[in-house]
């Protein structure tokens, strides 16, 4: 795993702005998680996981949030016809959740699927959205219910969308403090770097232990050693208080268009709102735990 | 009538929403809505009636900007003037630059830019590199000024500059025009893509005599004694996050979900905290300052979070978000004014 | 009112352990909210409240709480019997309040009343009860219905004993840290005193800062200008904040019984239950303003 | 059958409760109970075989952990011994030292107390004074020791003592018994009243320098190296909490404000996460003290508020709330964790 996770980092690092072309053709991302059978590696999941955390770091472009997840339900659903061409990233795809109002990756994906009421259905695009997070297409989809593909378990891909994203939050997140840290390292003011003073420096130590329990969470959520829920509170409320707190941290610059502190924090917004906020999932584990 | 309810029907009547402040369209239309609140005897209430105002009082002052907030009025285009330059000019100016500025300031024909910030002097503001030299009947500007505020837009600024090497006794609080020869403006866009910012290159720049406040050297003496009107209530009275906090909570009725019922109380009740804390007894401007700021970040926190999925795409609360996130790092970040709380007030070592 | 503040905390100073009798004969304290024609200096509660304030900086002992309540809840109903003897000193008393389990200074009180139903009776106290505050006499009351006083407005009541409670809830939290801003000047490790490490200075500000707004909103409510809720959540918070920061920034002696720190912790905790809690306040604001 | 399953087992037939470690007769109970538990082979189960243990791996010892205190078993009354002395002599002790100490350790016959802090030394744990003078076949201890646990009631002790005046290689590491003559302890009375703690004075002490552990100025390395044991797992494994978590979350079925639920599910979520941190990973121990001392006071928190009015009565919560009040400050405070993750882990300049 963490030689894949190199190599994903090494193909970032080299094709900046065309990575995500790269890896589909260079490291076969798109078909990690789908069987030999059909023209995969019959990896799995924890590999996507490991390629996703590497892609939430910057932030870079990509479609492999979508396209696993369209990818997962076409194999729940059984039906094959776009599995080899989603594999070797020939053909992109998104996946409407039910009661989901904005679809990861629809716009432009070669293939849109939607899950509603227990069934898996063929669907379109029927408006493209403007988010605050410009790194993200973010589409309003319908399902067509004359073209039926076959069941879906929906609350299953519902929590492998969530682990899916927690990955990238947790890159981000990573990243985004790994930034903060730099920053402090080097703006002087009042004759020392700001990194040295203490008041920061805790704060950024806190924000350390936080990034890092959410890592260990979202692994082990995809490992299935932890609840899907658990992982999207986690990892949403750690890149929210790393971003703000990145912000706040970077003083003037880090309100501004030109420093990249407004990405992460609006990939934090973002990213809060899908598949359910933290309040939403919490009343989700209340109910399996309290109840 | 009072001051309170002849502002709360003015407002009724004229009130309004602009575009935003920081398009050039905007900007516009808000120097107009300053000219229309002149002519109501409503721009500038606590000042002497000389200069258009009423010599209100403090609380007089204070329920005015409850009534205006409440009324969703616009944002002053002119706050650098109204309420840090002004209070400079009424403290540290001369007459005759009393009488030369604070009209055309009133009725907004001239609006301000503060020029406080450098790239390396930010919180450490005394590290300011910019320089005023001595010429022929007045000084000479060189250097750059960052993150000052309407600077796209304004006419003039006012600031610090480096007049001789001494951290503090060598800076001179000066006034010059943003369209002057050798000035260069150039915006910076913010998390939402607006300028509100921008930064201002200053290349032998000639300023007369007359706009120097308090004398050469004397500008941190100037600019510290007025400092609490930037953080304080001046810049950020209670009745901003009076009506934020009601307009949360008209949101949280619309939508009322009962597990943030809690952060919808609980930022009310700290506008009325804010409001009581800063009536009742008149408040130390840092204290004032990490307050406002941190409220006004739940307020829009809790509205984000209300809204739902929506809170991804632009919108009021958003744009109020970002708007919001900057309160802690202007006017002193809150470091500075916990670093103040901590030093001066609790008598906490170095 | 500051003299009033100057000349209970020179009696305070100057009378540590008797403090109570002291205030009682020498400012008449007990007196300060019953109007003179029935003994009392026709002041009001600002005044008790100012009073209180002082009584709460170092957890003093004293019955002006319950004495105070039950007056006022005698003046409701009409009852002047005990009044001037309230006044003078005298005789003590406590109210019990509808609904509220365990009632302040009502164990050895000389008179005690219970609210109920909207009517005011005599009662008595059929359990004293050890609190974790040991500065406080906590008792359990029962009203005698056959023993009505007359009409009382609980509602009223309530809000008079929140806005007194959170007078003391102040004057604790001032006093507690002003102790440990104190202490951390005097504290060396690493050759320093703790008090200038920023991490710590910054947490004492936060403190400074909630403390000030707790005064603006307590004094704001006892003059009618603040909802009571608002100042009893403001204050509880505050004070329970403070105590617990008090502990924590004292390190280990903050843990002992020798030191003061445990006598404000419980104290905060004591208060944060009484007349309710903080959640309970604020879900009354919210029928109140968002229903 | 695993250690899992034949731990939950032995606690379901063998569990029970005990009065306070504090009081006499509880830590007389304390002690007995750890005879039993070494007697089922249960009280030392990472250690190797030889001593009474079973070799146990980290993620047997963290399941044993589990079992333990959702059975909710008595508090280890050797913890001193076990989690911070037995590492040490197992890393740096001596053979002999560790055939000497380590059995009677291991069923309580001796029970260890820590003695590391000072009056002037506590998070500045270099700055220790008391001292350790070279005697005719050992040491002659002087000095006073602070905050040291279970020393009340404990048989030995252990702690770095001054031997030189080098701040960190002037200290030695040694062992002490509490009888000893010029031993004095008094105990100190938490916030319950009941005395967890104590006062340890030191009037001319004899040691025999088998009970030196690493030689002479090493103290400093010795405790360091093992330090990470004292602030991490190995003190305060995942399973306290998920314990406390649980029973958290029964008390909210036993009281199910809705108000509550968020910080009930999010007390429990964050015990999750302690424990994902833990097993995945293997966790910094900085970042471990930090974390679980501050989720286990959240959780007394959410349960005091959920007893509402009682919990001004003493009880079991309120027991457990001062003794979770301790943890962000004993075992190095959180500030000094804090210092050392900016520091070692960041990289962020002093």
């Amino acid at each position: 795993m963490n030689e894949l996770r190199d190599t994903v980092r090494a193909v970032l690092r080299r094709h900046p702005g065309q990575a995500w072309e790269k890896l589909c053709a260079e490291v076969g991302v798109t078909g990690l998680a789908i069987p030999e059978e059909h023209g995969g590696a019959g990896a799995g999941l924890p590999e996507v996981h490991a390629v996703l955390e590497e892609l939430g770091r910057d932030l870079t472009p990509h479609r492999l949030h979508g396209t696993t997840l369209a990818s997962q339900a076409l194999l729940q659903a059984g039906d094959t016809r776009w599995l080899k061409r989603i594999a070797d990233g020939s053909v992109t795809a998104a996946l409407a959740l039910d009661g989901e109002p904005y679809t990861l990756d629809a716009p432009g994906a070669d293939v849109v699927v939607a899950s509603h009421n227990g069934r898996l259905y063929e669907a379109t695009v029927t408006r493209s959205c403007t988010a605050l997070d410009e790194s993200r297409a973010l589409g309003v989809v319908e399902p067509d219910l004359t073209r039926p593909i076959g069941s879906a378990n929906a609350g299953r891909l519902r929590e492998i969308a969530c682990v899916l994203l927690s990955a990238e939050q947790v890159g981000a997140a990573a990243r985004a403090l790994e930034i903060t840290v730099e920053y402090t390292k080097t703006r002087v003011q009042f004759g020392r770097p700001i990194g040295a003073f203490q008041a920061l420096q805790h704060r950024m130590a806190d924000l350390h232990v936080a990034v890092e329990a959410a890592r260990a969470v979202s692994r082990a959520a995809v490992a299935g050693q932890a609840h899907p829920s658990v992982a999207k509170v986690v990892c949403s409320e750690t890149l929210m208080r790393v971003a703000g707190e990145m912000i706040q941290l970077h003083g003037g610059i880090g309100i501004t268009w030109e420093h990249s502190a407004h990405r992460y924090f609006k990939r934090a917004h973002g990213s809060w709102h899908l598949y359910g906020t933290p309040d939403a999932h919490v009343k989700r584990l209340a109910a399996a735990r309290l109840d | 009538m009072n001051l309170r309810a002849e502002a709360r029907e003015w407002l009724r009547v004229n009130g309004t929403r602009l575009p935003s402040v920081d398009t050039p369209e905007g900007f516009a239309a808000h120097r107009e809505w300053e000219q229309r609140l002149f002519e109501a005897r409503l721009s500038v209430v606590t000042w002497p009636s000389e200069y258009g105002g009423r010599d209100a009082s403090l609380q007089d002052w204070l329920e005015f900007e409850e009534e205006y907030w409440a009324a969703d009025a616009p944002v002053r285009v002119n706050q650098n003037g109204l309420f840090l330059l002004a209070p400079t000019l009424f403290a540290h100016g001369t007459q005759a630059q009393r009488d030369r500025i604070l009209p055309r300031m009133a009725n907004a024909e001239v609006v301000w830019a503060q020029a406080w910030s450098e790239p390396s002097a930010g919180s450490d503001l005394a590290a300011i590199r910019s320089t005023a030299t001595r010429a022929d009947g007045g000084w000479v500007l060189n250097g750059q000024k960052t993150w000052s505020s309407r600077a796209a837009l304004a006419d003039r600024a006012f600031g610090l500059f480096r007049s001789g090497p001494d951290r503090h006794r060598g800076l001179t609080y000066l006034m010059f025009d943003l369209h002057a020869p050798g000035v260069t403006v150039r915006p910076i866009r913010q998390l939402n893509g607006e300028a509100g910012f921008a930064e201002i290159f200053l290349d032998d720049v000639f300023v007369p005599d007359e706009d120097v406040i308090g004398g050469e050297g004397e500008g941190w003496r100037v600019a510290m004694s007025t400092a609490g009107h930037e953080r304080g209530v001046s810049l950020r009275s209670p009745g901003r996050f009076l009506a934020a906090a009601d307009r949360l909570v008209r949101l949280w009725k619309e939508r009322p979900d009962p597990a943030l019922r809690d952060r919808v109380v609980d930022a009310w009740i700290d506008a009325q905290a804010y409001r009581l804390h800063t009536t009742s007894q008149g408040v130390e401007a840092s204290l004032g300052k990490v307050f406002w700021s941190e409220l006004d970040v739940r307020i829009h926190e809790a509205a984000l979070e209300l809204l739902g999925p929506s809170a991804q795409m632009r919108g009021r609360w958003s744009d109020g978000h970002i708007f919001a996130l900057a309160g802690p790092i202007y006017a002193g970040t809150n470091e500075i004014q916990r670093n103040l709380i901590a030093e001066r007030i609790l008598g906490l070592p170095r």
